[in-house]
């Protein structure tokens, strides 16, 4: 299997990772060769921290985590880590605040799905900009093998997962979620480009 | 374009904020920022209390010791009387702040257009953009008690005489704060009180300190820099000139 | 003078003086240049080189504090150069005076006599005098600036003049002093007291006069009692 | 192995490709640059409703690229004439809130909450309703809310449906008592018309503090004009500026100075007696009961010196038509004392006095809008159940459309209210004794909640069904009544951010359902609407594009003197009906519930500019107000503080029999010596409104859990609080 390919099953592996935990989900976390396939497809290495969970236990850790019925539910949402607009002409108080939704990150990623034609399948957790929306446009772009989209795409609305591994590591040190997402974490960072600009692409697309 | 003034008129100022949000919302400033800012002042014993709401912003002065101060030329003077910081020039070295006689220009963390937070001198704009288009500053045309209300230059100042007369009855101490010393200002307060009462000179004038710095102490300053660096140009020459050849053993 | 003599050198400033001395001389510039475009704005692209004007005003405070550190230095490692130092640049006596006017002939190159020196010419002595004072006018306002919150509105407004006055001064006094160990012929020797630490005797001799009688002074005395 | 999940479950792919993007937008910056410097193209003006409070003043909301970008006063909606306070800018942005209820939860046994699917909430929910109401009948069943228009449709036809008459409102905690008052004297409650008037009395009502911007600016206009401003309230409150008398009276003596009032006017002639003679019954047994109000006795009573109360009384006399007691809301007699209800109707009675009912600058019974419904035939309407609604018997004379909320819990509590819905309501901080409604819900079987965020019913609640908010929904059509009438409409501004959240009318329409009453929910809220507005001539569209829309044909008639809607048809100074319900015919004193002692206080409490209800007390921007300028701090008069060696800003804590609470303390004159006062928006204890929880101390927390008499109101000022220093 190519090499895009097995980045491509990661990052849906991970589109599921951050849907409330399901059979499917456990099967591939609880399969003796998920480790070496996950490192192996992300390049990274995973650091050690907990036992496998139980599937109950898994669904009880999300919820606690990341759901909005949970007191300090973690968000997944991109727009919540950033400023919420950089339009200047955005009459509104909080314009460059952090914490709220549909921000422009949202409103690029509506965008984006739209134009390519990507409908979206009535789902509650269908925000734009919510991680696995990301994820899974960000395979897509894969299997087409746009490497540059991919990249841009990568390291525009998934350069906030350092707020996400800090938010978990707040509440649950010992979280498989924790040690997931510094993985995935270290997956993206390699797309990342130094100077936010697409410019800056054109001329040496990894830094 | 014509000048123009606001007046608040603290006498009908009724404390519901309306103006520091309808200003946020204008200006895009987060909820923690704001250009405007309130003290109550209450006079008398319970029962005969007077309280007055003061909404305080920038001045706006005809001789601006923030524009004065400015090493970067950032803040300048609009064609609608108002005096404007330029952000994109501003490197928040806080000159600005520290002058001001009325506390008024203030420094705060603020967002270019890259996002980042950077320092930036960080003030009341008199809506100078809303103005140019020929439209209200939005705390005037939020208040719809008309304790701020904005227009011509002249007009403004006959109101404010205007009112001023109406409310001498109820507060015997009332007087229009328009401070001489900064060359008057385009924001006039209609004050119920003496401006003491409102942490307000009421002789407030550019710091003479600033005159001296920037009208004698600068420029005699670059004059003298100017003057050593010739000498030393000087000198270098007229050595070259002199004392070519002359191997100094011995000395003078 | 035989011409051996000539050659033998004489040592004027210690270690740590020197190092002192370079480290002040380094924060001075270091100040000079973070400061140079607050001050006029025909010198904004420095914020260019500098990167930022922030990065400009972060250096500031930096240099800020090493600026004020060779004082103490001084005072612990060397306090003997220290003392030297402010007794010799607060004694003024006549051949002090007279040092001026025949010192501005020699400066545009024109020969002239300058009475007999001190250890210190009455030229550093100004300079020293001009620098000490400087510096504490721009530590004291610069203190007063930077931790502006403990001082009134108005102290903080003056210390923004005295800044300023401080730093025109003290830069005019800077480009002479440089210019004459740097760039003036006769004194370019002196340049070699501030780097090696010795200087030639002639040179001593010639500048500095009354030291350099002095030191024979001592030399005799010295050979007496041997 | 990676490979089973690999699949998109939330994009589907087909006939997609990336090639259609161009990079540059895949650019997010560039993207950014292009689509926001594009100004025009992108922006829409929507003009809808603000629901920053009960006033709903209509608004312009301008959105770029499809979200919000700035909001304007509506210039022709009656409430806000063009301007908006700082709710109405500020609310808005819980649109964007991250703390905003997501998706529909259920408590669990552990007592926390889990998302459930909405079809997994209405099935629950609605096999729970069934089974309650076969076992335990519908009257077990009740409805409270803050109304909305989609509400007003919505939830009334809902609990009709199900057979149960249990409908309530926050009046419980608002204006019933007034409301009362007035019904039973004026047959209704008209509004003052403050920009005519001459002489205005205020009596606990500011319109300084609970803001609606067209009030405000008939203030401003009516003093231009010269009128005279009285303030009669405990506390110098915002509206000051305005007046020219402050009356510091004594808290829950207001029927004292009115009934006083009444009494200079008739012994002194001065009242409109060809008015009284025409339009009014029982004048002879009020003139009777008053002979005892004398100012003097009405001194020592309220504070306020004979002299005064005898020339306010005189120079209204003299002003009348054009003098008027304004109507007040909540203020001093909308739900606060024992006797809020008599004072509400001295106040109508004495309006009645001065002559100036549907006259210039007196009082004015609006003209309504009188939109359509639905038709019966095609969309059949539940009965009227034959239930009597329960609070009915024991508070007769409480308006009947409103109820008396705060039955719910006191029936929970004997084991006979099983089953409550809370819509846009926060009946468990807002209308009684918080304490007290959470024993109560925790007794039901089924307590579900409709809002936008956790508030302190939704915790206790265990459903509860996350709504968009005001800014994401399309409502139904309202009619606003007034000097011109108007109809509005609130409308969607932006897409729902929350897709997981559902307007009421799809809530209510699919509870019934579930409830297997859904036959009366086949309509549209589209087709409501259309109904709604057909008799008015005015199409949807034209609603749709306007917002707003003042209806000139229906104008209150100025000068002519209505039939009255009291049994009689006349201004009933002696009323049968309260005499039936084993009250005096005739307004009579009634002492407060509560006195203070010495070193003791009373708690009162009103509004502040900034806040409404418990609401908004999690928007940022309007509680960095409250945090910049500590407006939570308790009032306290300074000289009482002195005695007590309490320094401004010092925390104190406030203990009354229910309850113990510390705050910052503010100093000041403007303060009656026997009362302290808080601002009443605080004290969240909601974890899930991080920006508010902790701010101040909720005054419900104190008040005990009782019922006024007469109209069953929470009676939130009969408290009686110690305060101490406490070190910090």
């Amino acid at each position: 299997m190519p090499d895009h390919m097995k980045q491509r099953d990661l990052l849906l592996f991970y589109a599921e990772l951050y849907k409330p935990p399901g059979d499917a989900v456990y099967e591939v976390i609880s399969h003796p060769d998920f480790r070496t396939e996950l490192e192996q497809a992300s390049g990274a290495a995973l650091n050690d921290c907990c036992d496998l969970p139980s599937l109950s236990s898994l669904k009880e850790e999300f919820r606690s985590l990341f759901s909005s019925s949970s007191q300090n539910g973690i968000s997944l949402i991109e727009s919540f880590y950033k400023p919420w607009t950089t339009d200047q002409t955005a009459a509104l108080p909080f314009a460059q605040s952090k914490g709220m939704m549909m921000g422009d990150p949202a409103w690029h990623m509506r965008y984006l799905l739209e134009e390519i034609g990507l409908n979206s399948s009535y789902d509650p957790m269908f925000y734009p900009d919510h991680i696995s929306v990301i994820l899974e446009l960000a395979a897509f772009l894969l299997e087409e093998q746009e490497t540059d989209k991919f990249t841009l795409l990568v390291s525009q609305h998934l350069n906030w997962l350092d707020d996400l591994v800090e938010a978990i590591r707040k509440q649950k040190k010992d979280s498989l979620y924790l040690k997931l997402t510094e993985l995935l974490n270290k997956f993206v960072n390699e797309f990342t480009i130094c100077n936010q600009s697409f410019d800056r692409l054109k001329e040496d697309s990894v830094c | 374009m014509g000048q123009y003034r606001m007046l608040v008129d603290v006498t009908k100022c009724i404390g519901c904020y309306s103006c520091r949000v309808a200003c946020q919302m204008e200006n895009d400033l987060p909820p923690d920022q704001s250009y405007i800012s309130f003290c109550e002042v209450e006079k008398g014993e319970y029962p005969n209390v007077e309280w007055v709401m003061h909404r305080f912003s920038c001045l706006h002065c005809e001789d601006a010791v923030c524009e004065k101060v400015c090493p970067q030329n950032a803040i300048s003077y609009s064609q609608t009387g108002a005096v404007v910081v330029d952000q994109e020039q501003c490197i928040g070295c806080e000159y600005c702040e520290k002058n001001c006689p009325f506390g008024r220009a203030k420094v705060e963390l603020c967002q270019d257009k890259e996002g980042n937070s950077v320092s930036r001198a960080n003030k009341c704009t008199l809506c100078n953009g809303k103005v140019l288009e020929g439209m209200t500053p939005a705390c005037a045309s939020t208040c719809y008690t008309e304790a701020i209300v904005f227009g011509e230059s002249d007009e403004i100042l006959q109101k404010a005489e205007q009112r001023l007369a109406e409310v001498k009855d109820r507060y015997p101490d009332a007087n229009i704060y328009n401070p001489e010393g900064v060359g008057g200002t385009h924001t006039i307060y209609l004050l119920a009180h003496k401006p003491e009462e409102y942490d307000l000179e009421s002789d407030a004038t550019t710091p003479a300190s600033a005159i001296i710095w920037k009208d004698y102490a600068q420029p005699l300053g670059k004059l003298l820099l100017g003057a050593t660096t010739m000498a030393v140009i000087g000198g270098a020459i007229s050595n070259r000139l002199f004392n070519k050849g002359e191997h100094h053993e011995g000395g003078e | 003078m035989s011409s051996q003599q000539n050659r033998r050198l004489v040592k004027r400033f210690s270690k740590t003086a020197i190092f002192v001395h370079w480290l002040n001389a380094l924060a001075f510039f270091m100040l000079y240049l973070t400061g140079l475009p607050l001050y006029t704005e025909y010198f904004h692209w420095l914020y260019i080189i500098l990167g930022s004007a922030e990065n400009a005003m972060i250096l500031h405070r930096i240099f800020a504090v090493v600026f004020m550190t060779p004082l103490i230095i001084a005072l612990i490692f060397d306090r003997q150069s220290l003392v030297h130092w402010l007794r010799q640049i607060f004694t003024w006596k006549k051949h002090d005076f007279k040092f001026f006017m025949p010192f501005a002939k020699e400066f545009f190159g024109l020969h002239s006599d300058v009475p007999k020196q001190d250890f210190y010419n009455a030229g550093e002595k100004l300079n020293s005098l001009l620098q000490l004072s400087m510096g504490f006018i721009l530590v004291i306002s610069g203190v007063i600036l930077w931790f502006d919150q403990f001082f009134s509105a108005s102290a903080v407004q003056w210390a923004f003049v005295f800044h300023n006055i401080g730093f025109a001064l003290a830069i005019a006094v800077v480009v002479g002093h440089v210019y004459l160990s740097v760039g003036h012929p006769n004194s370019r020797v002196s340049m070699k007291g501030m780097t090696k630490g010795d200087v030639p005797v002639d040179y001593a001799r010639d500048h500095h006069g009354r030291w350099y009688d002095e030191l024979k002074e001592k030399e005799k005395q010295k050979n007496k009692g041997a | 192995m990676l490979k089973p999940v690999s699949r998109r479950s939330f994009i589907k792919a087909s006939a997609a490709t990336a090639a259609a993007v161009s990079l540059t937008s895949f650019d997010m910056h560039s993207w950014m640059a292009s689509a926001s410097a594009d100004e025009k193209a992108a922006i829409s003006k929507i003009p809808t409703t603000c629901n920053g409070c009960s006033s709903q003043c209509g608004m312009i909301a301008y959105t770029k690229n499809g979200r919000l970008w700035k909001l304007e006063g509506h210039p022709d909606h009656p409430r806000s004439k063009g301007t908006l306070c700082a709710r109405g800018h500020g609310y808005a942005t819980l649109i964007y809130s991250k703390e905003r209820l997501e998706q529909p939860m259920k408590r669990m046994e552990n007592g926390k909450y889990e998302p459930i699917s909405w079809e997994q909430a209405f099935k629950e929910i609605g096999d729970k309703l069934k089974e309650i109401i076969k076992e335990h009948g519908p009257e077990s069943v009740a409805l409270v809310q803050d109304p909305r228009p989609t509400g007003n449709v919505y939830a009334t036809r809902f609990i009709k449906a199900l057979g149960s008459p249990n409908y309530y409102t926050h009046h419980v905690a608002c204006n019933n008592s007034r409301d009362t008052g007035f019904n039973h004297t004026i047959g209704g409650v008209p509004s003052a018309d403050i920009a005519n008037s001459s002489y205005i009395m205020f009596i606990g009502r500011s319109y300084g503090d609970g803001i609606r911007p067209s009030s405000m600016s008939a203030l401003a206009q009516a003093k231009e004009n010269g009128a005279k401003v009285i303030i009669v309230d405990p506390r110098k409150n915002n509206t000051s500026p305005f007046a020219d008398q402050w009356l510091p009276i004594r808290p829950g003596t207001d029927l004292a100075l009115v009934l006083a009032m009444a009494h200079i006017l008739i012994e002194k002639d001065l009242y409109d007696a060809g008015f009284i003679e025409d339009h009014a019954t029982g004048f002879e047994e009020f003139k009777k009961e008053v002979k005892q109000y004398t100012p003097e006795w009405a001194e020592k009573v309220t504070g306020i010196d004979a002299q005064t109360i005898k020339t306010i009384a005189t120079d209204m006399a003299q002003l009348k038509p054009k003098a008027v007691i304004e109507q007040s809301w909540r203020g001093a007699f909308g739900c606060n004392y024992k006797n809020s209800t008599e004072t509400g109707r001295a106040v109508a009675l004495f309006n009645a006095m001065l002559g100036n009912i549907q006259q210039e600058g007196g009082y004015i019974f609006g003209a309504s809008a009188g939109l359509g419904d639905l038709d019966p035939d095609q969309f059949p309407a539940p009965q009227e159940p034959d239930a009597v609604k329960d609070g009915e018997e024991d508070f007769p004379l409480a308006p009947r459309g409103r109820g008396v909320a705060n039955i719910v819990p006191l029936r929970a509590k004997e084991g006979k209210m099983k089953a409550a819905f809370y819509h846009h309501s926060n009946a468990a901080l807002g209308y009684g004794n918080p304490e007290y409604y959470k024993e109560a819900l925790n007794e039901m079987d089924l307590v579900v909640t409709i809002d936008v965020q956790m508030s302190e019913t939704a915790l206790l609640s265990h459903y509860v069904l996350p709504e968009p908010s005001y800014m994401e929904r399309d409502d139904a059509v309202d009619g606003v009544g007034g000097g011109t009438a108007a109809v509005v409409l609130r409308q969607k501004a932006v897409d729902r951010v929350h897709p997981n959240t559902k307007p009421a009318d799809e809530i209510f329409t699919e509870l019934a359902k579930a409830s297997g009453v859904g036959e009366y929910f086949t309509f549209t809220l589209e087709d409501y609407n259309k109904a709604a507005v057909e008799p008015l001539g005015i199409t949807m569209d034209e609603l749709r594009e306007k917002g707003s829309i003042p209806l000139e044909d229906k104008k209150a008639e100025i000068g002519t003197v209505p039939e009255f809607n009291t049994p009689s048809g006349k201004v009933e100074f002696a009323s049968q009906t309260f005499e039936d319900a084993g009250f005096n015919a005739v307004p009579t004193w009634i002492p407060p519930l509560v006195e203070p002692k010495n070193g003791s206080y009373r708690l009162t409490t009103g509004k502040q500019a900034i806040h409404s209800h418990t609401q908004t007390a999690n928007i940022p921007m309007l509680m960095q107000i409250t945090k910049d300028y500590d407006l939570e701090r308790l009032w306290m008069n300074r000289q009482e503080a002195k005695k007590k060696g309490i320094q401004d800003s010092d925390l104190v804590e406030v203990s009354s029999d229910s309850a113990s609470s510390t705050v910052k303390v503010k100093l000041t004159d403007r303060l009656h010596p026997e009362t302290v006062y808080i601002p009443s928006h605080y004290g969240i204890t909601s974890k899930y409104l991080t920006t508010a929880k902790g701010v101040g101390f909720s005054y419900m927390e104190h008040v005990p859990f009782h019922f006024q008499p007469m109209s069953g109101c929470s009676m939130i000022h009969e408290v009686i609080v110690d305060v101490r220093k406490v070190d910090a």
